[in-house]
């Protein structure tokens, strides 16, 4: 149930903000979340990072072949992970979204596997890694084409509403993909339906190495909601309980029938814009460091602090925990072992074609000539 | 049975399939109140209202990637695309998205869908009224294809892409939209089965294969040429993906001559892939080189409309090459 | 020059208008016209419209295949014509902007010979009618794909902005245009590099059966422009006069460094969307009729009437020249004759590639096998 | 001369185009500071500066279609789409605007530009970073395709790309940015021309075509044969459309034996039009088959990346079947 203190005002000029960064409550409404739920938000914020630095440190290991890190982007994925109800509501997330696949519960061996393309994938090792995707957890299996998920997602919403459930969808992505034709196609078509979804932008001012300025004449990407006659919020992406209070109000609004909404989240990416970018040559180290300092994992452990129920050894154990967690699993994912170089035929279409059942015999007569494992 | 054109036909089928399974519906530019620019979808939205019969913003982006969300929460949709030469701004959907959602998805997520769109020329359309772009889907593993030529062969492809599990490009001949007309059943199922072709007609001494909208210049031109007591074996490929690599081989493979016909542009298109499997597999049976009678490498015109196309005329001239050969 | 008083406000809630339905002229400014400019506006409006119907006669007659009637659009097209400073700015229309073609001075014989496909089209019978275009005039070819001219109208306009000459570019397009991921990425692109270039929205509220209900929640289509950081003018597309000083005091702006805008005129289309349609299946007589009650050409010819120097006498002769003048060009687009087959050929690419060379000559020798004239 | 490789002569060959002309500008995603994702245009904006090397907005529609607007208005454009994967968001102004200009405007306008793209696969970037769509592009009348194999052929057809008066769809086989290392002359030009292929080897027994990326396990391939005494003629087509038809037909024509190498998938290929076209011109030269050894008609795969390419193995295996044929 959302109050009407819970509700937001549309295109305000400053960012709408819950915690300032010393961890002080600034919200009009008091925050109705118990100790449970915080600290399960506040794990899953550590447990993203924590998986996030072991991704960097496979990826320099020869493990992974890529990685895209969301350190900077967890506040607003989590919090935009825990206004969802899991499970009914849809997902359409995008590369950088692993702390929100995370925070749904995406199981950890998934994960790794993903990333290592092992059998432990449940996608089969068809994609490279940062592509997170569950038909349980109702997330739609990333592309890399990016806004390419977005008409996909207002499609999943117009189902929702023609369905009557009561359900709703989320679609992520960051500031770049506000310039795709996709992007434009996905809002419009959502608003002209009044579907229930949110779309969520990641704004962390660099689609790689292009900056916002060069990306858009406009001011923001909140006042973008103008064009498709939906409101657009502007939310401190660093504030968790921000992002969690917007998110789980327009997803309550979407689902009573009041129609899409847009929601820009500042926030920023500390590491490069991937495993493969280098990005010295285009952002000035001191802006990293300022924006280091504004740490959404820290601002929110000082507002748990503050509020009393965290301590030094609720952190020690917490991390301890955490570690255990991630090692096992990055365990579990390589011990699955390499998927079978014949599954690369399966999963195309619905029955094969035969001209593919050819091409396959054709490839393992070829292997078996030159003397290679057909099984394998 | 009261005669039924292929326009007709679309329409009359969706009609069916939505009363059938509650799962369908339709969505593109115009199917609403207007029944669609061609009458395709006259009557739906009447008979099922808003809900299932979508007006769509003027995207075809929009209208294809919506259907890929819609099939993913277990809807059934039907796209339509204006013109097939307008699939171009939605092209990244299809494949991007559509094709490659089960294999990306390691079979998790599905696109069952269909994407309808008019294509061909010789209705002084233009170079963007008139186009053939099968080759780009059958270029696109993961997407079906299909062309058929007649109303009922329409009738029963449309019912198994839409009961079907996969994302299907459904290509229907505009200048066959009224000049096409058979007695169609309905209220059955009449299932044409995903891959297989159909010989039109049996003879020994050339087989022409083709598809779509040139079938009727095709079959003209075996008619032609049964006056002059040459008996053409006529193949309608009806699906270009999978397409009925059985069926070709073997008939080429017995008669050893064979005609290749479209009206898409001649260079990469579905006749280069036909031809290239005939030589491939069937090199020896053959007494002449399998011939293409297509398109022209330039884009579709406007005043020479009709010039463009395959015509008998261009189809006897390479019967008669692979013959005196 | 512009002056203080001509320059507009953007995002208005009314729709900018200079003359009021019966002629009056409801400027903060004097209209700073001369009758000759006036009166060459005039002539263009009713021009257009003569054409218009001439069109319309041609193919009930068969003798063009299709016909987008411009009715309802003159005063938006002329009055945008008459702002542009003809053969140095670039003008990207589309399909329905024949009174805009006309008024920037296609030729007649063009024009029917384009619609015609004979001899007389410059573009040598390439396409369907309604497709303007001229080197000369800065008219960039028209293509059927909707919103398709829009990402290179901002790529000259750019270019324009590189060669700093000061010209500007405009570009035309329907409500439904603006759906299109083309029409998102022109804009935005333009608005990030600030180019010269002003787009044109004629909102007739349909695209084919389309309402603008259906086509986006937006609440009209000026306040888009709020998506890439420009200015958007609500106007009044039935008013010629404010059409043309928007027009001209916002390519002034575009000139001088101030960057794009766009611009909504409401307009309606008389006829149906083209001679394939239908419009009586989707919209009311009623409608329709009471737009015709609005008709551009009568407001503005009761603003000459008012102002004085325009009479029954001007009015007779004017319409007597256009007669004429539509009469010979007709004539001379059809005597022209058809274009030869073979052209069909032609222009492909700078040199034919040697795989066309083939295509060509097997079909001349087909043709010639089947006792066919090669020549023609 | 130093050891240059493929990305280096690509930014290399820029720099000097740039310089020759102050019309040639570039423009799209991170080409500016960060010099391209591969470095195609590394210093190029600090030496010519945001005006003439243009960092874009994300939208490949925004790219190429402006391309077309600056070329209309005199300019030069090279456009970069980062990956080939992503050339179908702007697709349609490829199709639709690029390659159709001068056709529908009767030659007032054209459209000389270029549009450079990283493709194929080999680098473990699963389906979305591996495609090659050279098909989709030789299927669209308008438009030159090239898919140059060597650093040196990279500067040649990139000078005659730049300085021509078409659009010109420009193929880089991005697992050999870096692998690929020749001396390649500076300061001079080069121009290879439009549509002409290269004998990359000479032999008797069999003749290998192949393009792009998919030449070096060609050239492995022959190398083989060789040790196994047998010679491989190997023609390298660098232009796909135009493609070097005559010099194809001549070698298989005098060799009889042919094998086709290319990674896109199978169906609808390049090499389909190849093969049909051979047996179309020169079916009685034949001795065996044409095979193609290809790509899939599947999504590029991650895990399988290698397999998924035509390697040696399976080259090696197709010139032994048309060999013992
Ligand atoms: C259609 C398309 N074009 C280009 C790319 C290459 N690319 C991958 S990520 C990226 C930048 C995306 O930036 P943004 O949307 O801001 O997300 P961020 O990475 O900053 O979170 C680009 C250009 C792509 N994946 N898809
Ligand atoms: C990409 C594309 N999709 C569909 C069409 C078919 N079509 C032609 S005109 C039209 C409606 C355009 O409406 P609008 O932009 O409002 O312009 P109007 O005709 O009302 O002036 C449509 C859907 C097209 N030409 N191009
Ligand atoms: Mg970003
Ligand atoms: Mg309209």
């Amino acid at each position: 149930m959302i109050t009407d203190a819970q509700r937001f005002q549309p295109f305000s000029e400053e960012p709408i903000r819950l915690i300032d960064q010393s961890g002080a409550w600034l919200g009009a409404f008091p925050c109705d979340l118990d100790d449970a739920t915080l600290h399960a938000m506040y794990r899953h914020l550590v447990l993203a990072r924590a998986v996030d630095e072991r991704l960097v440190l496979l990826q320099r290991l020869g493990k992974i072949s890529f990685t895209a890190s969301a350190a900077g982007h967890e506040a607003a994925q989590v919090g935009t992970a825990h206004a969802l109800r899991v499970g009914r509501d849809w997902i359409f997330p995008y590369y950088r979204d692993t702390a929100l696949a995370i925070a749904v519960g995406w199981p950890l061996v998934e994960l790794f596997g993903q990333m290592m393309g092992t059998r432990a994938d449940a996608a089969r090792g068809r994609q490279m890694p940062a592509h997170p995707g569950s038909r349980d957890l109702r997330i739609f299996t990333v592309a890399s084409p990016i806004a390419s998920h977005l008409p996909a997602a207002t499609g999943t919403a117009i189902a929702q509403k023609l369905a009557g459930a009561g359900d709703a969808t989320v679609c992520t992505f960051g500031d770049g993909a506000t310039s795709e034709g996709d992007w434009h196609a996905a809002l419009n078509f959502a608003g002209a339906q009044g579907a229930p979804i949110v779309f969520v932008c990641e704004n962390n001012r660099y689609a790689i190495s292009v900056d916002l300025r060069h990306q858009t004449g406009s001011d923001g990407l909140a006042v973008k909601a103008h064009a498709y006659g939906m409101p657009g919020y502007l939310v401190d992406g660093m504030d968790l309980l921000a992002c969690y209070y917007v998110m789980r109000s327009l997803l309550e609004a979407a689902r009573d029938g009041l129609g899409p909404a847009l929601v820009e989240m500042t926030v920023y990416r500390y590491g490069p814009h991937s495993s493969a970018d280098d990005d010295s040559v285009y952002r000035d180290p001191a802006e990293v460091a300022a924006w280091r300092e504004r740490d959404p994992i820290v601002r929110f452990r000082r507002f748990l602090t503050a509020r009393g129920g965290w301590d030094e050894a609720a952190e020690r154990e917490l991390r301890a925990a955490v570690t255990r967690t991630v090692d096992e699993a990055v365990e579990a994912a390589e011990a699955a072992g390499p998927v079978p170089v014949e599954w690369l035929f399966d999963d195309v279409s619905s029955r094969p074609t035969p001209q593919l059942e050819r091409q396959r015999e054709r490839f393992r007569a070829a292997r078996r000539a030159a003397g290679e494992d057909v099984a394998d | 049975m009261a005669l039924q054109t292929y326009v007709q036909t679309i329409a009359r089928t969706l009609m069916e399939e939505m009363r059938r399974d509650e799962r369908v519906v339709l969505l593109g530019q115009d199917v609403g109140r207007r029944g669609g620019v061609f009458l395709a979808t006259e009557h739906l939205f009447d008979a099922f209202g808003p809900d299932r019969v979508i007006d769509t913003p003027l995207s075809e982006a929009a209208i294809i990637g919506a259907a890929v969300g819609m099939a993913v929460h277990g809807l059934r949709p039907v796209a339509e695309i204006q013109f097939a030469d307008y699939v171009f701004p939605g092209f990244d959907q299809l494949v991007s998205q559509a094709a490659k959602l089960r294999y990306r998805s390691g079979g998790a997520f599905t696109a069952p869908m269909v994407v309808r769109m008019p294509a061909g020329g010789g209705v002084k359309g233009g170079h963007h009224h008139s186009q053939n772009p099968e080759a780009h889907f059958v270029h696109t593993p993961g997407l079906q294809v299909v062309y058929p030529s007649t109303p009922s062969d329409a009738r029963g492809c449309l019912q198994t892409a839409v009961r079907g599990d996969d994302p299907v490009v459904f290509l229907e001949p505009k200048r066959l939209y009224r000049a096409s007309k058979e007695e169609v059943p309905r209220d059955v199922d009449q299932l044409l089965p995903v891959g297989v072709g159909v010989r039109r007609r049996e003879g020994d001494d050339v087989v022409l294969v083709s598809y779509g909208a040139s079938m009727r210049e095709t079959l003209q031109a075996a008619e032609a040429l049964a006056q002059q007591g040459i008996a053409a074996d006529v193949i309608d490929l009806r699906w270009l993906m999978p397409w009925d690599q059985a069926l070709v081989l073997e008939r080429v493979a017995a008669v050893g001559r064979v005609v290749l016909v479209s009206e898409a542009p001649h260079s990469g298109s579905m006749l280069s892939e036909v031809a290239a499997t005939i030589a491939e597999e069937v090199l020896d049976m053959l007494e002449a080189p399998p011939l293409r009678v297509s398109g022209f490498d330039t884009p579709y015109p406007y005043a020479q409309d009709r010039a463009y196309l395959p015509g008998p005329n261009r189809i006897l001239y390479a019967v008669q090459q692979v013959l005196d050969y």
